[in-house]
């Protein structure tokens, strides 16, 4: 690749999320604690999610990896934060889609805001998995948090 | 002669190894490619540009070389995935051979707990057709684990006897694991129907298809319908290099089965102490994969699918019932195995009368005529017709008839060899 | 520069994909043979000539091409046998890559009986700088047999901790397996010594060879005679093809253990009731093997060999002892294992203070360097070092000092690109 | 390979003994019995030796397979019944050692009288084991009756 494509991939706005990750750190409340790890390269996030009447109150994590997944985490949580689940949940697809779409999917400013930075990475296979792991233990998390409380419900009603 | 392929002349001029001189000057009558396919020039071109070209290692590498081998590895599997209609790609997981996908099976049941689990009273199905690579795996795992293996035997004709099906695939039954195409007897087998009856009573089915691959198109959406749970195949038995075959698996039980080998790529996390596993396909694929084989049996994937494999069938069946017409006016020669064509694949394996099958091989041999002789890795099958070995002769898409012709020639010429007429 | 291969532009030459050129028209400075090596021109068209003029499976065919499929790849094993002065050629088995022919020993010692027999109470000793491959295998067998897994650390330097050798392989120590050369650290154990320990106590003794085959004159007489057991190598790192690795052992060893992978080949006859097995080589070669990658294996034993293996340790030396003075002058770069290159092989992985390791593959590749960026398949000897991942550069006869230039000028780049200066 | 490698193969000693097999059947008394297979082609051969006073007093077989391992067997039991167990070891490693030689050895004639016309064979590496199949099978059984022959003695002498 060449030193555009490189410029390409470390937008501004990643190395600056890279340098000053927003909501970094594990806290208290939540529902779902999840750890993913990249298996190739041993990044890892431990990620916490609170959910409270369907909306994100809070993502915390715990992260060691490069500039591309950190960069990544701290911009997820910035977008989820205060959304409701199902709005949270389809940033998350749109984020998704844009990764694996080999570079040919039109990011959504709208949508992802900074998230928009991360295009150029969807023409490097070999970071998408970077770009993606805070998402898909977001994702996960939530799933659980999700499964409980319905596990929950019924356990109640039952 | 319908159903032959049509542009037959220019499929063979993509296989180079066609235009081989033998000694003598013999021209070269391959028909061996139920043992082993030869290769077009596409996919001898598509792995020498990839190792020339694009050489490194696969997922591991960020580097540009990195980036070009891990797409070409894994549009590989797409490719398969796609020529075979699989549920999904990542049901693909990549072998040495059919021999070690089916072993990988037969391996991680010894290990499975829960209810994969094999046991005493537990009981394996195969059938008296199998190649020793659909056998031997079985035969260990019963013996270890103190289940039974039982077997479908087989009528005079080469068909499955299957007259005792209600029997033999019980509630004991823990796996039924049997060929789609012999190649020994060419039978075809209706798989589809028998994994109907081992879904019934819960039974793993298992599906052979090293010699179905390569002759027939194959709808895994259909078979995994049906109840097939895993199915094996070889990449050098589809105009593909050696050193790579391919297991399908449902993901349900794929997930269900502990890993195989363990190492590198097929980790999530390893620690001294313990360590987790990676999801398919990639649990399944410890260490570095083959993977200018991939690269290779992709484009060979490509090749078949570009001819088409209904195009292929047809062919096969068109030469097949040339040559069972032909070798019938072969006097003292008896064929193994079904005599109609449409139900079977393209292996035709014989007896003539008076003369061994080597020194058959090895007059045919001296005609330029390469079949195989010999058991084919079918023992059993030999045993239940009473022969100890046999001469085959095997066709695919590049079979002309022609070379039918050679074989048929080649064939009473050693019967005068032998001074039998 | 002393020790440097003498024709090193003549052997550059040979290997086609160091001509390429990368996005942006940079030349390509590989630097990531440790993962896995380039081929050079002979190996590639000696595996073309193969499926152009000899595809045949082997063994099975009694034809021409049969015969001289079966006798490239029979040579081949002759070949490689010499290469690492295997004691007999019949103990060369081919597996499908390293992590196959270690997996292959300790899944085989799950099921030994008699003396080879491992279980509860019994330990398996490995180091805490294995690849996953050498530790994964490990952990499966132990946690089946109910045996114990213990290991050997590691001292800052990035060698092994043998302080506690004597208590660590003791009368309950079944098996020793350790590497040769890390891959991640690049030291080279005193696998000879630890053998004769190991020897002592009756443990058998496991080599992975990986790293170690590709860069030093190998004597397997030798190491037998310490006490050496079985020894893994793969392929693609001696500038060979994907899809093949060797496991070299000892026959009375080999001969105990049961058979791994159940089917063609492997058997001496099959009957549905029970089979028997061929000797060795062949009962651990189940079904079609890699044909073609054997073929290219002997062409590149035979080319490693032509240039001399003594030759190419020097060489390796020369390039490592210049990469790891170079590289002590980028500011923030930390050397993982040891800094004298007598100690090590040529695999130098490092830290940059500041910049992920991902990060600085990515700014490398941008100026055509290719690195290995993550863990490499040795997660606790990461862990053991306090780091999760690291950029790792590995040469290899066709290293040039110029490359390793471009490596160090491109580390200053990353340094400025990340603005760290 | 041509029709004239093809009449090297099959010389026509080989036809004769492959079509009048000598010392055909098995026989008692003897030492030993071995069984041996050829795994590639499934040719079998079952073998007994008698041995008396350190000569080959009788060798019986019971075999199946092709012309040149028939022929062989035939050729085999002819020349080393009669024989000093010393000599038809001998016999047998030069008759190996022709069969392993690729075409590169010379023959005895002397020693090998109508074994001789396996020369060709050796040509053939698919066909080598056919010719060996039974020559190690009586190797394997004169070995066995020896050993058995020499723990009987220590038997009797302990
Ligand atoms: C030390 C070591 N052991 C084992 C392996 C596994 O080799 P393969 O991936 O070819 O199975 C490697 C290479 O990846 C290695 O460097
Ligand atoms: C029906 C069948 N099963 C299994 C195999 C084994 O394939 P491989 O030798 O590639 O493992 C073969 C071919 O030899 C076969 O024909």
């Amino acid at each position: 690749m060449t030193a555009q494509d490189l410029d390409a991939l470390y937008q501004e706005i990643i190395l600056d999320h890279y340098k000053n990750p927003l909501n970094k750190g594990l806290r208290d409340p939540f529902e779902a604690e999840v750890h993913h790890v990249n298996p190739t390269c041993g990044d890892e996030v431990t990620l916490r999610v609170h959910l409270t009447d369907g909306k994100v109150s809070d993502v915390s994590y715990d992260a060691m990896g490069c500039s591309i997944s950190q960069a990544s985490t701290s911009v997820m949580t910035d977008l989820v934060i205060g959304k409701s689940v199902e709005e949270a949940m389809s940033i998350q697809a749109s984020f998704q889609e844009l990764m694996q779409g080999r570079g040919n999917v039109e990011p959504d400013e709208e949508v992802l805001e900074d998230g928009i930075a991360f295009a150029g990475v969807a023409k490097f296979p070999a970071r998408v998995k970077c770009a993606l792991l805070s998402w898909m233990a977001w994702k996960d998390a939530t799933a659980q948090a999700l499964a409980d409380a319905g596990t929950d419900e019924e356990t109640t009603n039952g | 002669m319908d159903g032959l392929l049509p542009e037959l002349e220019v499929i063979r001029k993509d296989f180079p190894i066609l235009e081989r001189e033998l000694a003598g000057g013999k021209p070269l009558v391959y028909l061996d490619s139920a043992n082993t396919s030869q290769k077009p020039q596409v996919v001898i071109d598509t792995m020498v540009d990839h190792l020339e070209r694009h050489n490194a290692n696969v997922a591991r590498a960020m580097h540009q070389l990195g980036a070009e081998s891990s797409e070409a590895f894994e549009s590989a599997r797409d490719k398969i995935a796609a020529f075979v209609n699989a549920p999904s790609r990542d049901e693909i997981i990549f072998t040495k051979n059919a021999s070690e996908a089916l072993n990988l099976v037969a391996n991680t049941l010894a290990w499975a707990r829960g209810p994969l689990e094999i046991g005493e009273g537990d009981e394996v199905v195969i059938t008296e057709m199998e190649h020793h690579s659909n056998i031997v795996p079985w035969q260990l795992l019963t013996e270890r684990k103190g289940a039974t293996l039982r077997w479908f035997g087989l009528h005079d004709d080469g068909t499955l006897d299957l007259s005792d099906i209600d029997s033999l695939i019980n509630e004991k039954t823990k796996v039924v694991s049997l060929t789609w195409v012999s190649n020994m007897l060419g039978t075809i087998n209706p798989v589809a129907e028998i994994a109907r009856k081992a879904k019934a009573v819960g039974a793993i089915v298992v599906v052979d298809a090293s010699q179905a691959v390569p002759q027939m198109p194959v709808d895994l959406v259909e078979l995994a319908e049906a109840g097939v749970d895993l199915l094996a195949f070889t990449g050098h038995k589809v105009v593909g290099p050696t050193g790579i075959g391919v297991l399908w698996g449902r993901t349900e039980i794929l997930d269900q089965l502990p890993p195989f080998l363990g190492g590198g790529e097929m980790i999530e996390t390893v620690a001294m102490e313990r360590s987790t596993y990676a999801g398919i396909p990639h649990k399944f694929e410890a260490g570095t994969p083959p993977i200018v084989e991939a690269v290779g049996l992709g484009a060979a994937v490509d090749y078949l699918g570009h001819v088409g494999m209904a195009a292929i069938r047809d062919h096969e069946h068109a030469i097949t019932a040339y040559a069972l017409e032909a070798m019938a006016t072969v006097s003292g020669l008896t064929v193994l195995g079904p005599l109609d064509a449409s139900l079977r694949g393209g292996a035709i394996s014989f007896e003539l009368d008076g003369v061994h099958p080597h020194d058959v091989a090895q007059v045919l041999d001296s005609r330029g005529v390469a079949v195989r002789a010999g058991h084919h890795c079918a023992k059993p099958a030999h045993k239940r017709f009473g022969v100890q070995a046999s001469t085959r002769a095997s066709s695919y898409l590049y079979t002309t008839p022609g070379e039918i012709d050679a074989l048929v020639e080649a064939l009473e010429y050693t019967r005068s060899y032998f001074k039998l007429s």
